[in-house]
């Protein structure tokens, strides 16, 4: 019996499944608690599972992380919500140093399942660090696996497949899509869900190939409606797992179409975009009919709300980078 | 710690703090701390006119710029309201050549340093960041990152010493502002140990108004704020910071301690904030109307009125004249930020760098090229 | 806070130290600090010897990976030397069930943990980067970014309240250790937050070996380190680090008070780093040799063997014993450090990930193709 | 009158002379005081221009970084130096959210004249956090300058000319090669020094082209010579600035050789090499003969010291990326 919810009410019924799934599965981060977390993320979860369960933590981001990690060493899987992207920068040492490394030290003899939950993007006009993304920071560090969704369905599912996984794993939530809806089927068992490494054709298509995640897919695939219209076929592929990348899904269609264009609000400079246009072109270099476009965000500090409409990639930047594809 | 005015009653936290006038308006002429320190204010009748004005003035500005976010004119809004004492007390007790590092809710600190109040609207509004030079107005841009500014505030401090500007009476000061939530950030912490090892001349004005968002304070601390000094080498207090005259008083004294090359000092200025952490926030889950109700009990500025009044110090007339003026203010205030223009798009590319970057510059290239081939087409 | 024994003389600090033993070996029954805690041991004739063994053991063996590092049996070596009563004293107080989390120099807790002393030097040599399991020896892997592992152990001790295993003496406790360079890291100071906030059963134990490489202690405070801990709501006690009696006493107390439920303390063990930082310091650069001389005459195991002596717990033929003894343990550690085999190259690729990676499967493959081009080519 | 010196010395003496010429020059962080710290590139310093101007800092990296920012606010030029760059993290949050940002922030009226030095990169056999290449972490990052330099000449010029400059810079100084001697002309003027923002050929060729910079340098040049013998004339050119890239060195010498090899010790996956690759192609699209090809550090933590001499790319990784490419 699939029900319409939004994204962010997707994330909290797979976070509360999470929890009665596994009683060592705890919630920490700033406000989670009582309020619920700033986007209400984990709304009646530390009413019903108690203040041990979901602990509203002193206000440092590197003890949420440096505590977590003692905590999964002692045996709990937590899951650490920072409260905005921006924001998630005085925990970078013990991610990046801690929780990407302590598995390898250790021979393997230690595992982390830690989930760090970072809602990022921007589109809601926010002031500024409230509104970057900062996954390439973290799909750069060997060690951390790094996923993102784009819909209530994913996020219901990634999350708690997120929390099932012994990597860890840094969960990035498009903020300004926790309030679009979508059919996420609450029932259904988690065995049958979608695998959480992998690339999906969010949009099949057959004569250029546009990859974007998390909040710009919705762009990209308006995009490709927009484009049907000239009669243009636009394939979308929804990344989904951006460390690992799923590059066979991506190399299938870009060996079709002959053409790649991708999306994302992260400055371009060594931003996602960077490192599949060069796996891309490797792969896939008699095939191009134009090198891999880029639409990104420009190399610039995130603007003033009031100029983020023309820094963010939108359906008329997708289209001409597609043109320019064909123009090639 | 002195346990303020002998009938300040129940309205002392435990621990105490140092006050010089009780929420019924009474005031008290002096208060010795247990380390023997002695904190009293001797102002003219004019001189707590124009605190009183002061408070009025800020918390009418605040209520301005929160009907402006309700309106849709301001993106977001961190309301001041219940700290104005707090905040106007310690600006008040600023010299000119002190310099000041705010977070993103010290509108009555930058009022008091005689600043325009329509300064930090553009970041709230969203047409700029903030914007403005901190040299200029000796008064740091609003910082977000909570705790940041703290080792901004010290590496300031320790140039300071460097120049030689500290021993002597018109040394400079620095002052540093932050929360009760911004104690639990490493970097705060830090910035404790280095103006302690470098003998800063800072002050650490720490507004605890008893939640960081919806946590309260017990998620930070399990003993009061004021003693976190202690263990970096520097005196900790704690002032009832919905009194103005204390909280003067003690920023005062530590200031000038500062200045006079006898290093740092933690302030806990114990205040509440009464309205939501900002105008995203829904207080209402987190906390109870009767705590709200126990605190306006407390209100800095009905407790001014109130000693103003009994003293004789301000008629009703004067109360009148403040609040309209006041509103004339806020009147002006409203026109100014609607009419504050929009950024220009390309301005996006401005300032990234002081000496520019020949790739950025191909970006705004590209961009102005993008746009401009919109014109016309009905984009 | 307790002077120690009254005859402990010009070795004590400012503000003093809990001190058992004095360095010329005088046994003080019992002290009694500031805040009326008793400390004091009643060790068997045997134990004071194991004890002994123990110190001479850690010594001789952190000599023996002195020499092998200059041989070039290891890229870098960490020497306890100094800090023997520290270690072995707080590694001996430690209880089976008990975690410890140790930083890269902590090679006599280890010892006391009964772990084969040779589990670190893979790390040394650099043929893994630890590699064991922190659970299956309680005691986690060599931390190197200073402070990093305070984090790791509070959060640890959450785990254990939150596991309901502490309110009994028979509860489990939390052991984080650090150098005083590293209370200046703001993590460091987040730990002591976190653990106040939520009474977490730890120990947090400083050696205080009056350097961080070549910084003495006034770049990182200007008051005792143990002053800290009042801030974050929990007690601080300095202890005379090169004191085995007391470090173990204190430290004894301390964990029985987490494991009980009573939350954390901050132990300060004032000692001295009587070599170089690592093998890759020059310290004659940073400190003159008289200060070296002073600690010298502090030396825990000589005060050790004095009293034993003085008290004819142990003969010669015993110390004769004991140094052979370590001197055959390290010959053994030596034989077998020679021995540890050079890790495959392919391994490099091992354990990134729990549940592996397909990308790094791709780059294993192309790699162990690439080394295999060169099969017979020579190289 | 040139003297030969070590990259180290050089580096000494370009901060001498940065003291020298503007008393608001400081130079601070761990151990640089009496140690001149742990490769002796402030040695002596202090003992010359005193404590307030070559600071022992506490250890505490985030501090180091947030007070210089201050200091710079009150009108100073602080010289940070990270002591390894595995240690850097702590102050990533000061880096990236204040350091790149205030500039913006303050719509030019600030400006953050901050240098930021840190040793990087492996083959020092040295333990964990001590041999790594984060500098695509920084150059993904708006705000921030990114340089480093190959050779003790550019050591001496580079950082005088970063120090000098109104814009935060991180410094990158290749650890390995500190013992790397050079011939430098310490009295030269340093007006007349190579730009600091260009990129240079280190050696001119016509059939490939190998992009490289600090450690790597050495290697693409030991490797250009290795090819010559085989008759492969390989163009080597060294980076120097990594943020920005001075790309139309690069441009011009890929559309004439018609192949690219990047270069660093860095992760593969978001290198600089993701980013240089995908330019190239986008600009050289139809001058390719093959792919741009990496050759990097694999997507593993940096491994124990005995494994990174397989890490790490050598000349004979290099040499068989150049066949690679000519075999396409
Ligand atoms: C590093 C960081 N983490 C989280 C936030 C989100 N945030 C903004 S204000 C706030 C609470 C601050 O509380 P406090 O320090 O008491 O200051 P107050 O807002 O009460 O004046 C939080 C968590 C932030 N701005 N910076
Ligand atoms: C975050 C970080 N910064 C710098 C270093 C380099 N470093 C290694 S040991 C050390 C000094 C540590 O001093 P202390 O904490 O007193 O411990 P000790 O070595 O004296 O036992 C430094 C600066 C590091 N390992 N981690
Ligand atoms: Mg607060
Ligand atoms: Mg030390």
């Amino acid at each position: 019996m699939a029900e319409t919810i939004t994204l962010g009410k997707a994330l909290n019924h797979g976070l509360r499944r999470a929890l009665e799934n596994d009683s060592k599965v705890v919630i920490m981060g700033e406000d989670v608690g009582k309020l619920g977390g700033v986007f209400r993320i984990t709304d009646g979860l530390q009413k019903d599972f108690g203040e041990d369960r979901v602990i509203d933590t002193p206000l440092a981001e590197a003890g949420i992380i440096g505590t977590a990690v003692g905590l999964a060493i002692r045996g709990y899987r937590p899951v650490c919500e920072i409260q905005f992207d921006g924001f998630v920068f005085p925990a970078y040492n013990q991610i990046v140093a801690q929780v990407a490394k302590m598995h390898y030290r250790s021979k393997g003899k230690l595992r982390l399942p830690i989930v760090i939950r970072i809602p990022y993007g921007g589109g809601i006009g926010a002031v500024e660090h409230h509104s970057e993304s900062p996954e390439a920071y973290f799909a750069h560090t060997p060690g951390l696996k790094v996923v993102t969704c784009s819909n209530p369905a994913d996020a219901y599912w990634m999350i708690q497949q997120s929390i099932l996984s012994d990597d860890p794993i840094i969960f990035f939530e498009p903020k300004r899509r926790y309030w679009e809806k979508g059919e996420v089927d609450l029932s259904a068992p988690l065995s049958e869900a979608f695998p959480l490494h992998a690339a999906r054709v969010a949009r099949p298509g057959t004569d250029a190939t546009v990859l974007a995640y998390g909040p710009m897919v919705r762009v990209a695939l308006d995009a490709a409606s927009a484009a049907a219209e000239d009669g243009r076929n636009l394939e979308v592929i929804d990344l989904r797992t951006l460390s690992p990348v799923d590059y066979p899904v991506i190399f299938e269609s870009v060996r079709r179409t002959g053409r790649a264009v991708v999306v994302h609000e992260a400055p371009g400079n060594l931003g996602m975009g960077a490192e599949l246009a060069a796996r891309i072109t490797e792969e896939c270099f008699y095939s191009l009919e134009a090198p891999v476009l880029r639409v990104a965000g420009y190399d610039t500090p995130y603007p003033a709300a009031r100029l983020e409409e023309e820094y963010l990639p939108d359906l008329d930047r997708v289209l001409d980078a597609v043109d320019r594809s064909f123009g090639w | 710690m002195a346990k303020g005015g002998s009938d300040a009653g129940t309205d002392v936290p435990a621990g105490g703090f140092v006050q010089l006038l009780t929420p019924d308006g009474k005031r008290i002429d002096s208060v010795t701390t247990a380390d023997g320190t002695t904190y009293s204010v001797d102002f003219t009748d004019e001189e707590y006119r124009d605190l009183y004005r002061d408070l009025v003035t800020v918390r009418r500005l605040d209520a301005e710029a929160v009907a402006l976010q309700r309106q849709g004119e301001l993106g977001i809004w961190a309301s001041l309201l219940g700290q104005e004492a707090a905040q106007v007390g310690s600006g008040r007790a600023l010299r000119p050549q002190d310099m000041a590092f705010p977070t993103y809710r010290e509108h009555g600190v930058l009022y008091c340093r005689g600043i325009d109040p329509i300064m930090p609207f553009g970041l709230f509004r969203g047409v700029d960041q903030g914007g403005w030079d901190p040299n200029e107005f000796k008064f740091n841009t609003y910082t977000i990152v909570i705790g940041a500014q703290t080792l901004h505030a010290t590496g300031y401090a320790m140039g300071v010493t460097m120049d030689g500007k500290t021993g002597s009476p018109d040394g400079e000061a620095v002052i540093a502002y932050f929360g009760d939530g911004a104690t639990s950030q490493g970097e705060v912490n830090e910035s404790f140990v280095w103006s302690g090892v470098f003998n800063a001349p800072i002050v650490f004005f720490c507004q605890n108004n008893q939640y960081a968002i919806s946590e309260p304070l017990e998620r930070q601390t399990r003993v009061p704020l004021y003693q976190r000094a202690g263990g970096y080498g520097f005196p900790g207090i704690r002032v009832d910071g919905n009194d103005v005259l204390a909280t003067y008083a003690v920023t005062r004294a530590a200031l000038d301690n500062a200045r006079n090359g006898q290093g740092p000092t933690l302030i806990e200025a114990y205040t509440y904030r009464m309205g939501a952490h900002t105008s995203s926030d829904d207080p209402t889950r987190y906390r109870i109307a009767s705590e709200v109700e126990s605190w306006k009990a407390k209100d800095p500025i009905s407790r001014l009125k109130a000693f103003l009044t009994k003293e004789k110090i301000a008629k009703d007339d004067f109360f009148t004249e403040v609040d309209d003026t006041a509103k004339k203010q806020a009147l002006d205030l409203r026109e100014r930020v609607l009419a504050m223009p929009d950024p220009q798009p390309v301005t996006l590319f401005d300032n990234v760098y002081p000496n520019g970057s020949g790739e950025l510059d191909d970006q705004r290239r590209a961009f102005t090229d993008y746009q401009a081939s919109f014109e016309g087409s009905g984009h």
